[in-house]
């Protein structure tokens, strides 16, 4: 089934966003170098190179955390000026951390809930009076949750403090509260880092799932490049903060530049 | 409240009729997106007309047959309903039958259209649809993951539903025309031997059988019941779906699998039926909880649980009993069985079944001391389930109680036969099989080897066909042999052989739970399966049960010379998706003993240990082997005689 | 303007700011080497002070007691050690924090309780009120004097962290605890020698401050007074320490004069506390201190 | 074991997330309720009433105001008496200068006034966290208590620097004896309580605990660190200034700024702290226990010794004890008395089961 679901992505080719020619250093250190990228909408985009390659830094870019000092970043066409790191989730991005960064003090479904904060109305009176909209829209917000929590098969820990809660489906936990503010553009920080084998499976499952149901544009980083070439659409690859691939998987794969990369990485 | 069911004489019928007088009561419940969505009857009907002519526009007509495949969900419940209003003809299957098991059976019931439950079934069907021409349709409940299918024969069953949600649909005339002869489901029994039959039963036979059912327990429309047991299997036919159109209540389906126990405890079911294995299940693993308790709980526990055994069974069959030990029960009935209940979801638990295989005496009792009224049943498919029940404050752990209302039963040749309202109408489309089953006078042969005790009680010993004879001339039954090992806790499966032998043998298979605390307790390290079923200290924990059966079995002039004398363990846990069990988890004696020849050889050989490797299927699919070098373990055998002597 | 008059003024802030620093130093110590604010600090002061003043009542001759008052306040360094920072190691610092408010309500309650309230008076036979003329200023002998001692003990301080095997640990942990590891004193041993110094450093505030306004419970409110030297003069600086204080101290002296007149006096209660909310804003690691890094 | 759960199944979100959703507990607050309201009322004599149970519900009040800012929000105050300062003083200003104004709004008015100055101690907050924060809160301590005594008007100009609350009454009825005084403290409190308890449970709640739990996520998921801080402070403050002019108008009557300085600042935090960070029920256990035990101290010294102790000592041990307890809590259980409440309850719902 997946095969048409490529096909017919691959049909549209409308730019979500374009990264072109940046440039980023703190201080001395280069972080990134003359880098031009853009995500096309509906596909899966990997960015993947050996430790310290300037993923992480990339991610930042493209989230709007870090404002390149050279370049430019393009948002649906439109030039994107510096931003509150809030208004970015408004934007319709949102993302996952390297090391989860959960609501220890949150329930799995509270997360999630929490989550969709930013598409709730915000009213002191009535919220302390639970009355009216106060209480219906934690009603209709939850019913959203729960559809959340039935698409990622974590029923059985919707309770649960999350705190409690084994690595994987923290990673899980963390998915959820990304895709509970129903963005456009979901970006994933080494979404597999520190996975077995199964939770791997799991979560490129998930992933999938997410890019074909809800049409969201996913860019993920990770270090290894195993798992990631079977899912993504695209796979950049980033080598001391230059772009130094930018294809298909396969393109990629028997890229030179890249394989000299890996091994020199070690 | 009881209705007059002459003229209510099918399920169309009386769920039209449910859909007055019950009206906003609830029919169906699912935990689906975290609480109970709920069905009321008035909607379910509604629901189900619209569906019944949804799938006749999709071309299904009176007599064909329609599969029905998945877990309990109440779309599919919903299905049932509509197939039975057009006067088709339901056939659930296993959900987890692989796909060539499904291409037997819906070809043999000329499927024209199967409503599954999600993508997995799906793939199933499509699978082998080359193989079925006749399978028109397939609709799913679930759509996750098949929006991409582009295969023009699978659609949502939302589609029929939606489609046709606010125009009123009449089908009275169908409804009307269904009678009490018709068919009303068609069930696949999995036989044990051969390919499974397809059992046909007719309105009348269930709904004559089950009104007496409900009469008997006094079921009403504020009983709730958990559906978690196979659609395809005849007691959730009788007990979720007939039951609860004679008596209105409320059909509860589980989130997820792994969320049956959490929603048992939520919905907390007036009436509960499980197989001896649940059962079993639940205290082993509540046992298994309790060695971790603070000393003070563990205490209680066990004191209270020593109170249950002595007083319990005789204050739930109201008996007389000391004031004194009334009290220490009601406090211990604070203390340890309520919440104990609680915790197991049967706080509010009226009416408890347990059938289709023996259950360990102790586990039983266990159960009933706590004020569960667990009660033993036995029945068939062929039968619409009831041949003999216990009935309250005549209950015996070691019977199936005594013969259900309406209903003969005889003993040749030491086999049980039976005949009354329930019997069903044939085997589809196996003439011969039918006749072998049904006599002319309408006796129908059970194939278990039974006695009547002098209480009227049934007592059935084993399959008729699997008693054999030792070559001293003594009876051998193995079924009771391994259901006596099984009650042991620690004994998962056993198979036992004897039949033209000297002497009696078995495998063993071991509860992997069980052990494994058991190894943890004792702090014994192992890898895996077959490295905890290999280790010595194991083979000896098995032995000391294996003696206390074989205790027990001297006791018995006729059995004692069924002793065990020699038993292995085997490396694998006996497996129903390697064909070594059935769907309902019964061994398949036949199939194991060739397929472990060699292992039998080495049993009656001089042989201390035995090499072996076979073949196993993982819940992918994928097939692999594996092998191990199996111990034997010879067992001493008692004799009384010479004791007394 | 009189200038001479804001000379004497300002000299008198700087004087009076020495004290503060005095009671900053403590809270520099302990912050350097274990990362946590010890609102306990001031606690201490009274403590040690109480000891001092009490043991002198009883006839105990002046260096004995000195000596006797360290020892007592190392005996509370390892008992803090023991029973509230080992089991909050690598706790939030916050929980610490709280912690610190903890033990100073325990050590002011057990002071009292031990010593009893009533007011001690301790003369360190330099008359309160003594002045001397610097052209038309009078300056106060007494605070000349404070100056020096909390000066010499900045200095023995700065000693002790250079040339000594312990002080050069400390300077490590302050840098990052692993160094302290590998210089191969146990985190444990350092605390105390940490707190002991603190103690100390308390010891000699207390001493001076009892002098000043007698020892009772009120000295241990100066901490108060210390906390936004410390947020001026930044955390971690011994020197930023002494200047914060001198800045609090003459700031408030000449706001009290100069402000006090047009919007009522009784302001050095809080003034430094915006003074030190200001730089909060602009400089949040304070005008000494090393810069805060924010994991992103 | 008290808890049977089993049948209590949910088939709507409003039942699920109804605010005691368990049968047993909907009972068990019933019962309390009744208890405070109608049982101690026939039991408690005027020295209860007014010398133990309404302290204690003023304290539980500004207890809870804390609790919502620390408790749930993370931010750290040590300025909570300086707002309770502020709304007796507002609230008392408001009637002397318009005194046809109820006592209720005046009451609103204190709350209001001191959820705004609040909100502006509270806007270091977005720069600087943890001590550095409470320091900020200090200097609103400091500088609250200096304003109120140095300038008159506060005051009214009283020539001994105190504020003397006019006598209450509503609708008619004089509001003048311990019982007609408890009664009307207990609705307040408990109204806030409910108020506090529906907020945690709703977006504004969770906005808090994110921005608590980790504020990089909070603000990667579109949470406005700002806006959530600020209110924060702003319904802290609030609770805070109302349980001031609770203290200033019921308990003490004839107040002083004073009444409000740093010690009781601590006070209140203690509660929390004792009581359970980021709970409603901590609020009230926190101050419970702060009030019982002096009395406790006390009449155990008087048991030990015979004799009763001067009160001296008695506030020496006092402070030692206190002190004690939050080393004792922040080390064993950060999450304090309510906390262990949970755990006690987790462990009836287990029941026989260990886990």
């Amino acid at each position: 089934m997946n095969v048409n679901a490529k096909n017919n992505k691959s049909a549209k080719l409308e730019v979500l966003m374009d990264i072109k020619d940046i440039s980023l250093s703190f201080g001395g250190l280069k972080a990134l170098q003359n880098v031009n990228l853009h995500i096309q909408k509906g596909e899966i985009l990997a960015i993947i190179g050996p430790n310290g390659a300037g993923k992480s830094s990339m991610l930042n870019v493209i989230s709007g955390i870090y404002i390149p000092q050279k370049g430019v970043v393009e948002w649906k066409g439109k030039l994107r000026k510096k931003i509150a790191p809030h208004d970015i989730a408004r934007m319709g991005i949102a993302r996952t951390f390297q090391n989860i960064a959960l609501f220890r003090g949150m329930s799995a479904l509270e997360n999630i809930l929490t989550g969709r904060n930013i598409l709730m109305k915000r009213n002191l009176f009535l919220e302390a009076l639970y009355l009216g909209m106060g209480r219906k829209q934690e009603e209709e917000h939850r019913q959203k949750a729960e559809e959340i929590i039935d698409f990622l098969e974590i029923q059985s820990i919707r309770k649960t403090p999350v705190a409690r809660l084994p690595y994987g489906l923290q990673k899980r936990v963390e998915l959820g509260r990304a895709l509970a503010l129903e963005p456009e553009l979901l970006l994933l920080d080494e979404p597999m880092a520190g996975m077995n084998v199964e939770e791997k499976e799991d979560m490129c499952r998930f992933i999938l799932d997410v890019n074909e149901q809800f049409g969201t544009t996913i860019v993920l980083i990770e270090h290894d490049m195993g798992v990631v070439m079977d899912i993504s659409d695209r796979v950049a690859v980033l080598d001391y903060g230059i772009k130094i691939a930018d294809g298909t998987p396969d393109e990629v794969r028997s890229e030179q530049k890249v394989i000299d990369a890996y091994l020199g990485a070690g | 409240m009881s209705r007059d069911f002459s003229s209510l004489d099918t399920f169309p019928k009386i769920l039209r009729n449910n859909a007055v007088i019950f009206k906003g009561k609830p029919s169906v419940r699912e935990k689906e997106f975290g609480i109970w969505q709920t069905l009321s009857w008035d909607d379910f009907y509604k629901r189900a007309i619209i569906l019944a002519s949804g799938l006749r526009d999709s071309g299904l007509k009176r007599g064909e047959k329609i599969a029905i495949i998945g877990d309990n969900r109440p779309n599919l419940y919903l299905s049932i309903a509509a197939a039975q209003i057009l006067g088709a003809i339901p056939v659930p299957c296993y959900q987890d039958s692989v796909a060539d098991e499904l291409k037997y059976i819906l070809e043999h019931a000329e499927v024209k259209i199967a409503i599954v439950e999600n993508q997995e079934q799906v793939d199933k069907l499509l699978e082998i649809k080359t193989k079925l021409p006749l399978l028109k349709s397939i609709y799913f409940d679930d759509p996750r993951g098949l929006e991409e299918y582009k295969e023009e024969e699978v659609k949502a069953l939302d589609e029929i539903l939606l489609k046709n949600i606010d125009l009123d649909i009449n089908l009275d005339e169908d409804i009307d025309k269904t009678s009490k002869d018709d068919i009303s489901i068609m069930l696949y029994t999995s036989g044990t031997t051969g390919r499974p039959k397809g059992v046909l039963l007719s309105y009348y036979n269930i709904i004559s059988v089950t009104s007496v059912a409900c009469e008997l327990e006094g079921t009403s429309s504020n009983d709730e019941v958990v559906a978690y047991l196979p659609m395809a299997w005849v007691g959730d036919n009788i007990f979720c779906v007939a039951q609860s159109y004679i008596s209105g209540f409320c059909i509860n389906c589980p989130e997820s699998r792994d969320t049956l126990t959490i929603d048992m405890r939520e919905i907390g079911p007036t009436y509960y039926f499980a197989p001896p294995r649940v059962w079993e299940g639940m205290l082993t693993q509540l046992m298994v909880r309790m060695q971790d308790a603070s000393k003070i709980k563990l205490w209680a526990f066990n004191y209270f649980m020593r109170v249950a055994k002595k007083w319990g069974n005789d204050i739930l069959d109201k008996k007389k009993v000391p004031l004194f030990y009334r009290l220490l029960y009601g406090l211990g009935y604070f203390l340890v069985y309520g919440p104990l209940k609680n915790n197991l979801g049967l706080t509010r638990v009226r009416i408890a079944y347990t059938a289709g295989e023996a259950m360990g005496p102790d586990t039983f009792l266990f159960y009933r001391s706590l004020g569960i009224n667990l009660k033993v049943l036995y029945g068939q498919t062929e039968a619409s389930v009831f041949v003999s029940l216990h009935r309250n404050g005549d209950v015996d752990p070691k019977t199936v109680g005594p013969v259900f209302p309406g209903v003969d039963v005889k003993i040749e040749k030491g086999e049980v036969f039976y005949k009354g309202p329930g019997v069903f109408k044939g085997y589809y489309k196996n003439e011969q099989a039918t006749k072998e089953t049904i006599d002319e006078k309408g006796w129908v042969k059970t194939g278990d080897a039974g006695v009547i005790d002098n209480n009227g009680h049934l007592k059935i010993i084993d399959r008729a066909k699997d008693v054999g004879k030792l070559n001293s001339g003594k009876m051998f039954a193995p079924k009771y042999l391994e259901n006596k090992l099984k009650f042991c806790g620690i004994i998962k499966e056993a198979v036992a052989f004897g039949d033209n032998k000297d002497f009696v043998s078995c495998f063993i298979n071991i509860d992997l739970e069980a052990v494994a605390s058991w190894a943890e307790r004792n702090n014994i390290a192992y890898s895996g399966y077959i490295d905890l079923a290999g280790q010595s200290s194991v083979y000896d924990l098995i032995a000391k049960e294996i003696e206390k059966v074989n205790e027990d079995l001297a006791q018995d002039k006729e059995l004692n010379d069924s002793q065990i004398k020699r038993f292995l363990i085997l490396h694998k846990e006996l497996d129903a998706d390697d064909g070594e069990l059935t769907r309902t988890n019964k061994v398949r004696r036949n199939l194991i003993s060739e397929r472990y020849g060699k292992l039998i050889d080495a049993l009656y050989s001089s042989e201390n240990h035995c090499y072996i490797e076979t073949e196993v299927t993982f819940e992918d699919g994928r097939k692999g082997s594996i092998s191990a070098d199996l111990k034997i373990q010879d067992m001493k055998i008692i004799d009384l005689e010479d004791k007394v002597a | 303007m009189d200038w001479w008059f804001f000379i004497e003024v300002f000299v008198g802030g700087l004087l009076s700011g020495v004290m503060y620093s005095l009671v900053a130093l403590g809270f520099v110590l302990i912050f350097k080497a274990s990362g946590v604010f010890n609102f306990a600090q001031g606690a201490m002061v009274l403590f040690a002070a109480l000891t001092f003043v009490r043991l002198l009542e009883m006839g105990v001759p002046a260096l004995l007691t000195m000596a006797i008052t360290i020892g007592v306040m190392i005996l509370l360094a390892i008992f803090i050690e023991r029973v509230m920072l080992r089991p909050l190691v690598n706790q939030d610092l916050i929980i610490l924090f709280m912690a610190t408010i903890g033990l100073n309500y325990f050590i002011e309650g057990f002071a009292q309780l031990i010593w009893g309230s009533h007011v001690g008076v301790l003369d360190l036979g330099v008359d309160q009120y003594a002045a001397f003329e610097i052209g038309n200023a009078l300056i106060n002998k007494f605070d000349v004097w404070a100056a020096l001692i909390a000066g010499s003990l900045v200095l023995v301080l700065s000693l002790f962290f250079r040339f000594t095997v312990i002080g050069r640990a400390l300077r490590a942990v302050a840098d990052d605890h692993q160094a302290a590891l590998s210089v191969g004193i146990p985190l444990s041993t350092i605390w105390v020698y940490v707190w002991s110094t603190a103690g100390i450093v308390a010891l000699v505030a207390g001493v001076v401050w009892g002098s000043k306004l007698g020892v009772q419970f009120a000295i241990s409110t100066v901490a108060l007074k210390a906390i936004p030297v410390l947020i001026i003069g930044g955390f971690t600086s011994v020197p930023g320490a002494i200047i914060g204080g001198l800045i609090v101290g003459c700031g408030e002296k000449l706001a009290e004069v100069y402000l006090g007149t047009y919007i009522g006096y009784g302001i050095e209660n809080w003034f430094p506390y915006m003074l030190a909310l200001i730089v909060l804003m602009i400089r949040p690691e304070g005008l000494f201190g090393e810069k805060i890094i924010e994991r992103v | 074991m008290i808890y049977r759960e089993s049948g209590q199944f949910k088939t709507t979100y409003k039942a699920d997330q109804a605010i005691l959703p368990i049968f047993q507990d909907k009972v068990a607050m019933g019962l309390l309720m009744f208890f405070a309201f109608v049982i101690i009322p026939f039991i408690a004599d005027d020295y209860w009433l007014s010398s133990i149970l309404i302290p204690f519900l003023a304290l539980s009040l500004a207890a809870l105001g804390l609790n919502v800012l620390t408790g749930y929000a993370g931010q750290i105050s040590l300025g909570t008496a300086a707002f309770m300062a502020v709304g007796a003083f507002a609230a008392y200003n408001l009637q002397v200068r318009v005194p046809e104004v109820p006592f209720l709004i005046a009451f609103i008015w204190g709350g209001l006034c001191s959820a705004s100055i609040g909100i502006l101690f509270g806007l270091p907050s977005l720069r600087i966290k943890g001590f550095y924060l409470a320091v900020a809160t200090l200097a609103a301590q400091f500088f609250i208590e200096w304003l109120l005594t140095n300038f008159g008007w506060f005051t009214n100009y009283d020539s001994s620097g105190v504020i003397t609350a006019p006598p209450l009454g509503i609708f008619g009825f004089a509001i003048d004896n311990p019982l007609s005084k408890y009664l009307l403290v207990l609705t307040i409190v408990v109204l806030c309580a409910f108020a506090v308890r529906n907020l945690a449970r709703s977006e504004i709640g969770r906005a808090w605990m994110a921005v608590r739990d980790m504020d990089i996520a909070a603000e990667a998921i579109g949470i406005n660190l700002m806006k959530t801080k600020l209110l924060a402070f702003g319904v802290s403050s609030f609770l805070c200034g109302l349980a001031g002019a609770l203290w200033a108008y019921i308990v003490l009557g004839t107040v002083e700024p004073q009444a409000f300085d740093i010690m009781r600042s601590f006070e209140i935090l203690f509660m929390v702290v004792i009581g359970g960070l980021g709970s409603v029920s901590g609020a009230f256990l926190g101050a419970g226990f702060m009030i019982l035990l002096p009395i406790l101290l006390n009449n155990l010294g008087s048991i030990v010794t015979g004799s009763a102790i001067s009160t001296e000592t008695i506030a020496h041990i006092e402070f030692m004890v206190f002190g004690a307890f939050i080393i004792f809590f922040l080390i064993v259980e950060p999450k304090g008395l309510a906390r262990l409440w949970q755990i006690a309850k987790e462990k009836l719902r287990l029941w026989p089961f260990p886990y």
